[in-house]
């Protein structure tokens, strides 16, 4: 198969996780929805890599994974101190500042 | 290839002189996070910051010892050149402002004063990172070191619920914003299959790369990601939010160092990376700092809230800073990091001021809190009213020579009209910094503020959320048995917040007038980057 | 053989992706994308990107995947469509449903323009020559030699990164007292003004409890 | 003494007064300001006396002496020296100007005795004579103006003099915004003359102009003719002529000594002077010249008219004035320089007594004006009405007073002129008919007939006094306080200073016109030549048969004039009434002085304050206020709307807009491609 | 001479050492509050120490300008007393001050009104004085700073710096209802014009250094010797004319005046109306016909109609006013506009007038606003002259006083202030005729409203509230001087045209080659 499917692949994932970080409420899927973001990109870069035979993109890659798991973790965490406030888990309730 | 290869793996050789400021960060970071860990109290609330101010300090004469070197370090990841050496500088002194404001603020003690400061300590060092990343890996590294720290950072403030929101909006619109970065430096990378700043430019300026489909959109998402943590519009929507949620000390750090961070790298990718390409990102960036002058000029009017105000303002700042970076010469990397440091001073006294009222009214950070201050409390009130009118650009403050310096490099690098524009932002912009002048000179102090009596007493007039004892504008008063506050004339409390503010607000003046040590510090800046 | 592959994982990709964004209940949800990730390293072994691809597998699907369904546990998933039930669709949300598919299908249309109208003829190529064997691109030894060498300094950030995470999470998620995880506090709430000085408080965390 | 010392010493001398009155007024002891400044005034009718005989001395071509003191201003081309021209027509000026001032003040002493602000008042008037003396002696058209437009701050500080008195506030503005439009229109002229001969200096600007250097040598360059008709709306404003003249008669608001000084000696002679001085530009712009003659003759006709239908005594002699100043504009206007100026003199005394005669029976009638109220005073105040008759027979033009000569002078020349100024004659004589007309009308109503009570009480030998001061203006009630008019105003029967001052002008006024008798003596011909060396229109000798027809004419219309009044006010009572009645419209117009006043009214003030009110309340709020701020402010405002409602707290919003933002960049790069 | 740095920088020090001295005295409590704004009666209390030291300072700053003014012999035209240092190398900018004819009398005037206006404020006491006198004093330095500098960025920063002592001078001790928004209104309406003129200030120093001197810099004299190219040259005129006319105010950017008029302390009326407004003025003649002389022959045309504008409409809403302080603003408005007029006849006939106009119209529009003050005071603390009236009754020397001011400002012929109309009308009759004759107008409007407003304060029956009494010595001291100087100027203008000749006529030089030489000019640039 030729790099470019994979890349269509990878914009179609990247899009759905926007899609889905601008619809759900609820912190979690929002999260997950980032992931999606995420592993789009490193399907890019993986597919990039083996285009042009070098490592880089691999690199990157794992790169990312770390910082995804990374902001996982951040986000649980903040997500379980909602819980702990008994603030309602979803973002929308979360407007206490604007204007 | 046989095993023996393996065998002979042969590292690349580290250069540790130079990435001593970024270790002392990183190692200060680890032990302060260590000496966190005792019970005793005086362990945690004073040798911890100022395990965490020896750190910055170290970074900062390790710096300085570093002055003036031009090496690429570890296999080139980073660049240690002048400008990666003058935002150290300005990150450190910023850093240092934050530890001091946030000595014996809540949200330390929230997140446990170790955790707190090495939080602190390795956003400060992604920021570095960053401000010297030479390759794609380091620079997205940087901004995820810089950026999840700051995440938890905004939400330490627990026992509010602003703090939580808005460390929540900021990850998840960080993490769009990184997501969408990282695509774009995929795409880079896909179109001239390197992650090193030269091999990019070098491959940009080969064969019409730099016109391919591929490439543009990759600059795009690449700009669109930074400028979303430059706060530039339309991407600067999380900005009010977070930095009025945030706890002050944090939201000061942020306001000063992300800024720092963001406009460095910008430097570094665009002015580097990309500037074969300057035909195409150039307007449009020119087009995104006016979009990001008019909205934060025109949000910040009539604010109540102060910290939301400043935040507004950052934005329109980061607009004027801009256009240092798009004009894409020497002048504008210099008038560019010029203002950064000019921003720091401003901005550092007036949230410093901002937190000290916090501490002694019941007000929060609204505008009632600094009203009649110029009566109450002249040696608060100075400093705020320098940074006001250094952030409005008048002459005899920093920002006059600041913005000089920006609509220098504008004019001279054929943007005119953005000259034009930054001067008719700031037009807009005394409609919201005269005010504050005008509340804290010429307005009697409200009844009672700064003059509490018994701490949560009474609920405080903003108070955000249902809990008002919990939630108060001003938590210190319900847990420490706070000199201020409780006396009448709000006697100076904290002396290492009005330090902060009676030294940067001095700074702003004194450097309005006589300019010229900040001028050495930046001239070497944009010396080291390629395309001069 | 690798096309039939490539479709079958391809299509596992997407229909985990859109399963993570449609499906109400956040459990499920996980489930999805787990399916996703997996079906993504069957995308990256095709791609020679061995280790990436078992990276994927055992910190993603793995580690990352069951602290989510931890969390999921924890946090109850019948919470999470509480607004949906209890308000619709949300204030701005039946506006945003329509908006964000629209914008999310302009971004793709772009991106899919950038990425399949390049000049760049490597596009429609399969990728670089290759040729099997112990260190030769994308296996472990490899990607370790890069680590260890030119991205040593990428290497050792992404560590202190992880560190710095667990910091934070740790802050974050840390027990409090006064931050009301335990069940009364409903009641308690109206007795915070009469609360004695300290509690709930760091303070009272390093023992200056009265 | 250079004869220019004592030039100096003319204009020195009521400055010194001024000052010194103005700036002691707290310490000087009693009346002793009112000497001060007379004797001041008498010093420097002495100094014009002597620059007169030292002049004199000169050889008759260098009869025009300048001097200098320091450089008022000199840059850029523009040179005004502080100097002054002394020729024999300044001295003639000066003669007259400080000679009857003297008497002025003398008068004033003693009939302002009562009044408040006694000292104020002579500082005044001896600032008045300043300027006038200023505006005389000027050897340059800055010092010209700056003369000029001092007599027009003078008048207006005299005119409302009671300055609590809202009717002499007012007509004190009305003089003083007339006289600063003269003024203007005399900067402007004196611009163009100054573009041509590059001179402020006026010798030199006459000498290049009458050499042709400056116009060329042809007439009629527009410049000039501008400049000279600019220089006649100055010349217009001050001497009241038609239409600039509505002040006049207001400035009766005035205490009467001013009034005789406003008329007789100093300020609306001043453009008669102008005229004069002016005259080799003049004689080059013959349009000006026909334009001042046909304005002076028609002013002679109007203001004749108006005081036939005036009841007002003080406005009836200002009528009077103004006609006799038409007859002194028109003269030199047409280049009867001489007689115009002889007329000017001759004026100067039988006007001052006029006012004066008349300020004691305002006296005697406690402040009353009206000739209605009046009557019979013959036997009452008989050295008034002695006073006041010479003073109407001078004016009249009868025979051997000294009016009768130089009126008949003037229309004399103007005929010479041929060609239209015969019409001019004519007009001239019937001018003189409505003169004796009026001038007898006034003095059979308010000395003949049946004695009203005052005067039976003045005849019982007590003075009348108003229980209630009021203002016989508006009948306003008034204190005597500062900045009103006193208790009591002296009538001349019973103060020696009054007699002197007015018998000495008595005297004048029979025997100046004697001065120069035609065929006899030429006196003020053979003094003023010098001045008008140049002029080609200047009086010749000989005279031609029209002389003596002129002199029986002017005689019988005087007498007839005379006669009619006394048929009309004295032997037939009633036949007023009567002609009244037959004549209305025309009655109507002259008793509402030609509606003047209503016109200037409609065309100028009511516009001028409209504008002025659209300008505060409608345009400075709706545009300047409203739409230059307001709607700036407002644009940024709504923006500020805008931004905050973006700011709604959304995240997921948030993110939309970010990706939005992305797909626009991207979009934007992707056409870049 | 002692250097002019001396000269700007004394009044501030003297202001910082008040409030310093202030502080220490006081502690940092301020607590006790009395009311903002303080009362229109002069309180008898004697003045503090920053009164005092203020007092002194403006005084010698006075002391030192008039010894500049003796100094200067009207034979030199260069630059005297020159400082230069370079200030900002990077930025090219210059420390650089200088004396010469177009700015030695407006020095003098600055230094005599500031002293005017201290000792006036001397008579009053203020709350927080050392605040007061301080930001005072910054003000004068600021303005003397602007009038003295020769370098462009330089000049920038001090025009920007002037305005911020007045904005706390307005807001903290200004007369309520409003003082606050009022205050901001002027400040910034008049910083747009500021800031406009600092990107156009930018731009001439970079462009300059573009295509003449090769490295940038801002010196007056150096940016003369390479005057830009006439499309850049136009928009940067436009930029600056903005500021200066805002700053005069003309017609019709006038719209902060009547607010910030009616707000400002007596005192720093006295200066704001008596000096600001001239920088601006100045400014023209110091750099927008120097350095951009195409686009000021460019644009004469619309500049004179402007002027002409400012004096119609000043004047005619000047003669309906009832607000005394407005009518001397709005006559302020006719006569910068008259100053404009003299400006840009580009001439130096019109040039020396306006000069000299500014000087006068200083001194006049000061001892105006005095005056006014002390009427309001006999008026019941009333500033309509529709509550005044026969306040002359017993207050001669008062009303004798405000009569010469009164004639002065109507430019009666005598008064210096006509021989200042007279150069300046005579400049624009020379160069446009009909803007002249219309010009005229205005002089004929202005006697009417200065009488009608000195008629209805003084003269007519006894306002309601009137209680005339005659005014005092110390009313007297800040008042005789000003009328003194003007009777002065009235006989010997020469004084001041005579030392300010070489100047002007050097400043219009450039602008009115252009004019003369304008067709063939725009020829040359056409292809």
């Amino acid at each position: 198969m030729s790099i470019a499917w994979y890349l269509a692949v990878s914009a179609i994932v990247f899009a759905l996780g926007a899609v889905g970080v601008m619809t759900r409420r609820n912190p979690l899927v929002v999260l997950l929805c980032l992931e999606l973001m995420l592993n789009g990109g490193n399907l890019a870069l993986i597919a990039f890599s083996r285009m042009w035979g070098n490592g880089d993109g691999q690199i990157l890659a794992l790169v990312v994974m770390t910082v995804a798991a990374c902001e996982v973790c951040i986000g649980l965490g903040m997500i379980v101190a909602l819980y702990r406030r008994r603030l309602p888990i979803d973002v929308d309730e979360l407007r206490e500042l604007q204007g | 290839m046989t095993p023996l290869a393996v065998t002979h793996l042969k590292g690349p050789y580290v250069d540790f002189a130079a990435l001593s400021p970024l270790i002392a960060l990183l190692g200060g970071a680890v032990v302060v996070l260590l000496a966190g860990l005792p019970r005793a109290v005086w362990v945690r609330a004073q040798l911890v910051p100022a395990l965490s101010l020896g750190a910055l300090a170290t970074a900062l004469g390790l710096t300085i010892w570093q002055w003036s070197a031009q090496k690429s370090v570890v296999s080139g990841a980073l660049r240690i050149d002048d400008l990666a050496l003058v935002l150290n500088v300005i990150l450190v002194a910023g850093g240092a402002c934050t530890v001091l404001l946030a000595w014996r603020s809540l949200a330390a003690r929230e997140a446990g004063h170790g955790a707190f400061h090495s939080l602190l300590l390795t956003s400060i060092a992604g920021m570095s990172l960053l401000a010297a990343a030479q390759n794609t890996v380091a620079l997205f590294l940087g901004l995820e070191l810089l950026s999840i720290p700051l995440y938890v950072l905004c939400a330490t403030e627990m026992r509010r619920e602003h703090s939580l929101e808005s460390g929540l909006k900021y990850l998840i619109i960080g993490s769009v914003g990184s997501a969408t970065l990282l695509y774009g430096l995929a795409m880079i990378y896909g179109a001239t299959g390197a992650t090193d700043f030269d091999a990019i430019a070098l491959g940009l300026s080969h064969n019409g790369l730099a016109s391919d489909p591929l490439t543009l959109t990759g600059i795009a998402l690449c700009m669109t990601g930074l400028c979303f943590k430059a706060s530039v519009a339309p991407f600067h929507q999380w900005t009010p939010d977070v930095y009025e949620g945030a706890p002050t000390p944090v939201t000061a750090f942020m306001a000063v160092a992300t800024k720092v961070a963001a406009l460095g790298v910008f430097l570094r990718l665009f002015d580097v990376a990309f500037i074969s390409a300057h035909g195409a990102w150039g307007p449009a960036l020119a087009v995104l700092a006016t979009i990001t002058i008019v909205v934060g000029n025109v949000g910040a009017l009539g604010q109540s809230s102060l910290k939301r105000m400043l935040a507004y303002s950052s934005v329109a700042q980061a607009g004027y800073m801009l256009a240092g970076v798009v004009v894409a010469t020497r002048l504008g990397v210099q008038a560019t990091v010029f203002y950064l440091a000019a921003y720091v001073l401003m901005n550092m006294a007036s949230f410093a001021v901002i937190l000290a009222r916090e501490r002694e009214t019941g007000l929060g950070d609204s505008i009632e809190a600094v009203t009649g201050l110029g009566r109450e409390r002249p040696l608060l009130a100075w400093p705020m009213t320098l940074s006001m009118l250094a952030l409005a650009g008048v002459p005899a403050t920093v920002g006059f020579i600041g913005k000089f310096y920006l609509i220098d490099a504008a004019v001279s690098g054929q943007y005119t009209w953005l000259g034009v524009v930054i001067v008719i932002g700031s037009m807009i912009s005394l409609g919201y910094y005269l005010p504050v002048i005008a509340a804290m000179w010429m307005r009697e102090s409200p009844a009672g503020a700064g003059r509490r009596g018994s701490p949560g007493a009474e609920p405080p007039a903003p108070a955000p959320g249902g809990l008002p004892a919990l939630a108060g504008g001003s938590p210190e008063l319900d847990s420490e048995p706070a000199p201020d506050g409780a006396t009448p004339t709000g006697s100076p409390a904290h002396p290492e917040v009005v330090f902060v503010a009676v030294l940067a607000g001095a700074g702003t003046l004194i450097f309005g007038v006589l300019p010229q040590p900040l001028f050495d510090l930046v001239r070497g800046a944009g010396r080291g980057l390629g395309l001069f | 053989m690798s096309s039939v592959l490539f479709f079958l994982a391809a299509a596992g990709v997407i229909a985990g992706a859109i399963g993570v964004v449609v499906l109400r209940d956040p459990f499920y949800s996980v489930l999805a994308l787990v399916a996703h990730l997996v079906s993504l390293a069957v995308l990256f072994l095709l791609l020679r990107a061995e280790f990436v691809a078992a990276a994927q597998v055992v910190v993603y699907a793995g580690a990352v995947m069951v602290l989510y369904v931890f969390v999921v546990a924890y946090v109850g998933s019948e919470s999470a469509s509480l607004g949906e039930r209890l308000r619709g669709p949300g204030p701005v949300g039946s506006g945003l449903r329509l908006a964000g598919a629209v914008v999310g299908a302009a971004l793709l249309v772009e991106i899919s323009i950038a990425l399949l109208g390049t000049g760049l003829e490597a596009v429609e190529g399969k990728g670089a020559g290759y040729s099997p064997g112990p260190q030769t691109f994308g296996t472990p030894a490899y990607i370790g030699k890069l680590l260890l060498t030119r991205f040593l300094l990428a290497f050792e950030m992404a560590s202190f990164l992880l560190l710095i995470a667990a910091v934070g999470a740790v802050v974050l998620a840390r027990r409090r007292h006064g931050l009301g995880d335990d069940e009364e506090r409903e009641l308690l709430t109206p007795l915070d003004l009469l609360r004695p000085r300290e509690t709930g408080t760091m303070a009272e965390g390093v023992g200056r409890r009265p | 003494m250079a004869t220019t010392t004592y030039a100096w010493l003319v204009l020195a001398l009521p400055l010194v007064g001024m000052l010194v009155v103005a700036l002691g007024f707290r310490a000087l002891p009693g009346r002793s300001a009112g000497w001060i400044a007379t004797g001041a005034i008498f010093l420097a009718f002495l100094a014009a006396l002597g620059a007169l005989i030292s002049l004199q001395g000169h050889s008759p071509v260098h009869r025009q002496l300048s001097s200098s003191l320091w450089t008022y201003f000199s840059t850029a081309g523009v040179d005004a020296q502080m100097s002054i021209l002394v020729d024999p027509l300044s001295v003639y000026m000066m003669l007259v100007v400080t000679g009857v001032s003297a008497l002025i003040h003398l008068y004033s002493i003693a009939y302002l005795d009562e009044d408040r602000g006694f000292a104020r008042f002579f500082s005044y008037l001896n600032f008045f004579v300043f300027s006038m003396l200023l505006l005389v002696l000027a050897a340059n058209f800055v010092l010209l103006i700056v003369g000029w437009a001092f007599v027009g701050a003078a008048s207006y500080l005299l005119i409302s003099f009671w300055y609590r008195r809202t009717t002499a506030t007012r007509a004190g503005i009305k003089a003083f915004v007339i006289n600063v439009l003269g003024d203007a229109g005399l900067v402007l002229g004196t611009f163009f003359i100054f573009k041509h001969t590059g001179t402020l200096d006026l010798l030199q600007s006459f000498h290049r102009t009458t050499a042709g250097a400056a116009f060329g040598t042809g007439t009629e360059n527009g410049d000039l003719v501008a400049g000279c008709m600019l220089l006649l709306v100055g010349a217009f404003a001050k001497s009241a002529q038609v239409p600039l003249h509505t002040w006049l008669p207001d400035a009766m608001e005035g205490p009467t000594p001013v009034s005789a000084l406003i008329h007789a000696a100093t300020m609306v002679t001043a453009g008669v002077y102008l005229i004069a001085r002016m005259h080799p530009l003049f004689e080059l712009a013959p349009a000006a010249q026909d334009l001042g003659a046909i304005v002076g003759a028609a002013t002679l006709l109007i203001a004749g008219t108006i005081g036939l239908a005036q009841t007002d005594i003080k406005r009836v002699i200002a009528y009077s004035t103004m006609s006799q100043i038409g007859y002194m504009i028109m003269a030199v206007s047409v280049g009867a320089y001489a007689a115009g100026l002889f007329h000017m003199m001759t004026h100067a005394f039988f006007k001052a007594l006029l006012f004066m005669a008349a300020g004691s029976l305002i006296a005697a009638m406690a402040g009353e004006q009206s000739l209605d109220r009046m009557g019979g005073f013959r036997k009452a105040m008989p050295f008034t009405y002695g006073c006041f008759l010479i003073g109407g027979l001078a004016l009249s033009g009868i025979p051997p007073f000294s009016g009768f000569f130089s009126k008949d002078e003037v229309l004399l020349v103007t005929a010479e002129r041929g060609g239209w100024h015969w019409a001019l004659y004519v007009v001239g004589y019937i001018g003189a008919f409505l003169t004796a007309l009026y001038t007898f009308r006034m003095i059979f109503r308010a000395f003949h007939g049946e004695p009203v009570a005052e005067a039976r009480e003045l005849q019982g030998g007590h003075l009348h006094h108003a229980e209630v001061p009021r203002n016989p203006a508006t009948g306003e009630e008034e204190d005597i306080d500062v900045g009103f008019p006193g208790p009591v105003h002296a009538i001349a029967e019973r103060a020696l200073k009054m007699r002197v001052a007015m018998g000495t002008l008595a005297v004048g006024s029979v025997v100046a016109g004697l001065v120069q008798i035609p065929k006899v003596d030429f006196v003020v011909d053979d003094f003023l030549r010098p001045s008008f060396a140049e002029s080609h229109l200047y009086a010749p000798r000989e005279r031609n048969g029209l002389l003596v027809f002129g002199l029986i004419l002017g005689t019988l219309l005087g007498l007839a004039g005379i006669a009619l009044a006394h048929r009309i006010w004295v032997a037939r009572p009633g036949t007023a009434a009567a002609v009244r009645a037959r004549a209305r419209p025309l009655y109507l117009l002259f008793v509402n002085k030609w509606y003047f006043d209503e016109l200037i009214e409609r065309l100028v003030v009511r516009p001028a304050a409209a504008s002025g009110r659209f300008a505060q309340n409608t345009f400075e709020r709706v545009f300047v206020q409203d739409t230059l701020i307001g709607g700036t402010t407002g644009l940024v405002r709504a923006g500020s709307a805008a931004v905050r409602a973006a700011q709604n707290g959304f995240v997921r919003y948030y993110a939309g807009l970010l990706v939005l933002g992305v797909a626009g960049v991207g979009f934007y790069f992707l056409l870049q491609s | 001479m002692p250097p002019l740095s001396i000269l700007i920088w004394l009044p501030a020090l003297c202001g910082v050492l008040g409030a310093l001295l202030a502080a220490a005295r006081r502690g940092d409590a301020g607590d006790e509050a009395r009311p903002a704004t303080p009362s229109a009666e002069p309180t008898t209390g004697r003045p503090g120490i920053p009164g005092a030291l203020a007092l002194t300072g403006s005084l010698a700053a006075l002391a030192l300008s008039i010894g500049y003014i003796a100094d200067y012999s009207p034979s030199t035209h260069g630059l005297t007393h020159v400082t230069d240092v370079v200030w900002i190398s990077q930025l090219g900018i210059h420390y650089k001050l200088g004396i010469d004819g177009l700015n030695v009398f407006l020095v003098g005037l600055t230094a005599l009104l500031f002293a005017a206006a201290t000792l006036a404020a001397n008579l009053r006491d203020w709350e927080r004085p050392g605040l007061f006198y301080f930001q005072f004093m910054l003000a004068e330095s600021a303005v003397l700073g602007a009038l003295t500098a020769q370098d462009l960025a330089l000049f920038v920063a001090f025009f920007d710096l002037m305005l911020i002592p007045f904005y706390f001078l307005i807001g903290g001790w200004g007369r309520e209802p409003g003082r606050v928004k009022a205050t901001i209104k002027v400040v910034i309406y008049t910083f747009v014009g500021s800031l406009l003129m600092l990107a156009a200030a930018i731009a001439t120093g970079v462009l300059a250094a573009q295509h003449g001197t090769g490295h940038i810099t801002f010196v007056l004299s150096t940016l003369q010797q390479h005057p830009l190219g006439r499309g850049s040259q136009e928009w940067i005129f436009l930029f600056f004319a903005a500021a200066f006319l805002v700053k005069m105010p003309a017609f019709p950017l006038h719209g902060w005046m009547p607010d910030g008029y009616r707000a400002m302390p007596i005192e720093v009326l006295m200066v704001f109306s008596g000096v600001l407004s001239k920088v601006g003025a100045y400014g023209f003649l110091r750099i927008v016909l120097p350095l951009y002389p195409q686009a000021a022959a460019h644009f004469q045309t619309l500049m004179l109609l402007i002027a002409l504008a400012s004096i119609l409409y000043g004047s005619a809403v000047a003669f309906t006013q009832t607000d005394a302080r407005l009518v001397a603003g709005y006559s302020s408005v006719a006569q910068l506009g008259f100053i404009t007029l003299g400006i840009f006849s580009l001439n130096a006939q019109g040039a020396q007038g306006a000069l000299l106009q500014m000087v006068n119209h200083g001194l006049v529009v000061a001892a105006l606003f005095f005056i006014i003050a002390l009427l309001a005071q006999r008026a019941g603390g009333s500033e309509d002259v529709a509550r005044m009236g026969g306040i002359a009754f017993r207050a001669p020397v008062l009303a004798s006083l405000f009569l010469i001011v009164t004639l002065a400002t109507l430019a009666i012929p005598g008064s210096s202030n006509f021989v200042g109309e007279f150069l300046i009308l005579l400049g624009v009759f020379n160069t446009k005729l009909v803007i002249a004759i219309i010009a005229f107008s205005g002089v004929v409007m202005a006697s009417v409203y200065a009488v009608r407003l000195f008629i209805r304060a003084m003269h007519n029956r006894v306002g309601p509230e009137v209680h005339s009494r005659e005014m005092t010595l110390r009313d007297a001291t800040v008042l005789l001087p000003l009328v003194a100087v003007i009777l002065f100027l009235a006989l010997y203008p020469q004084l001041a045209l005579h030392r300010s000749e070489g100047s002007v006529k050097a400043a219009v030089a450039p602008a009115h080659a252009a004019l003369s030489g304008f067709p063939q000019a725009s020829a040359s640039t056409l292809p």
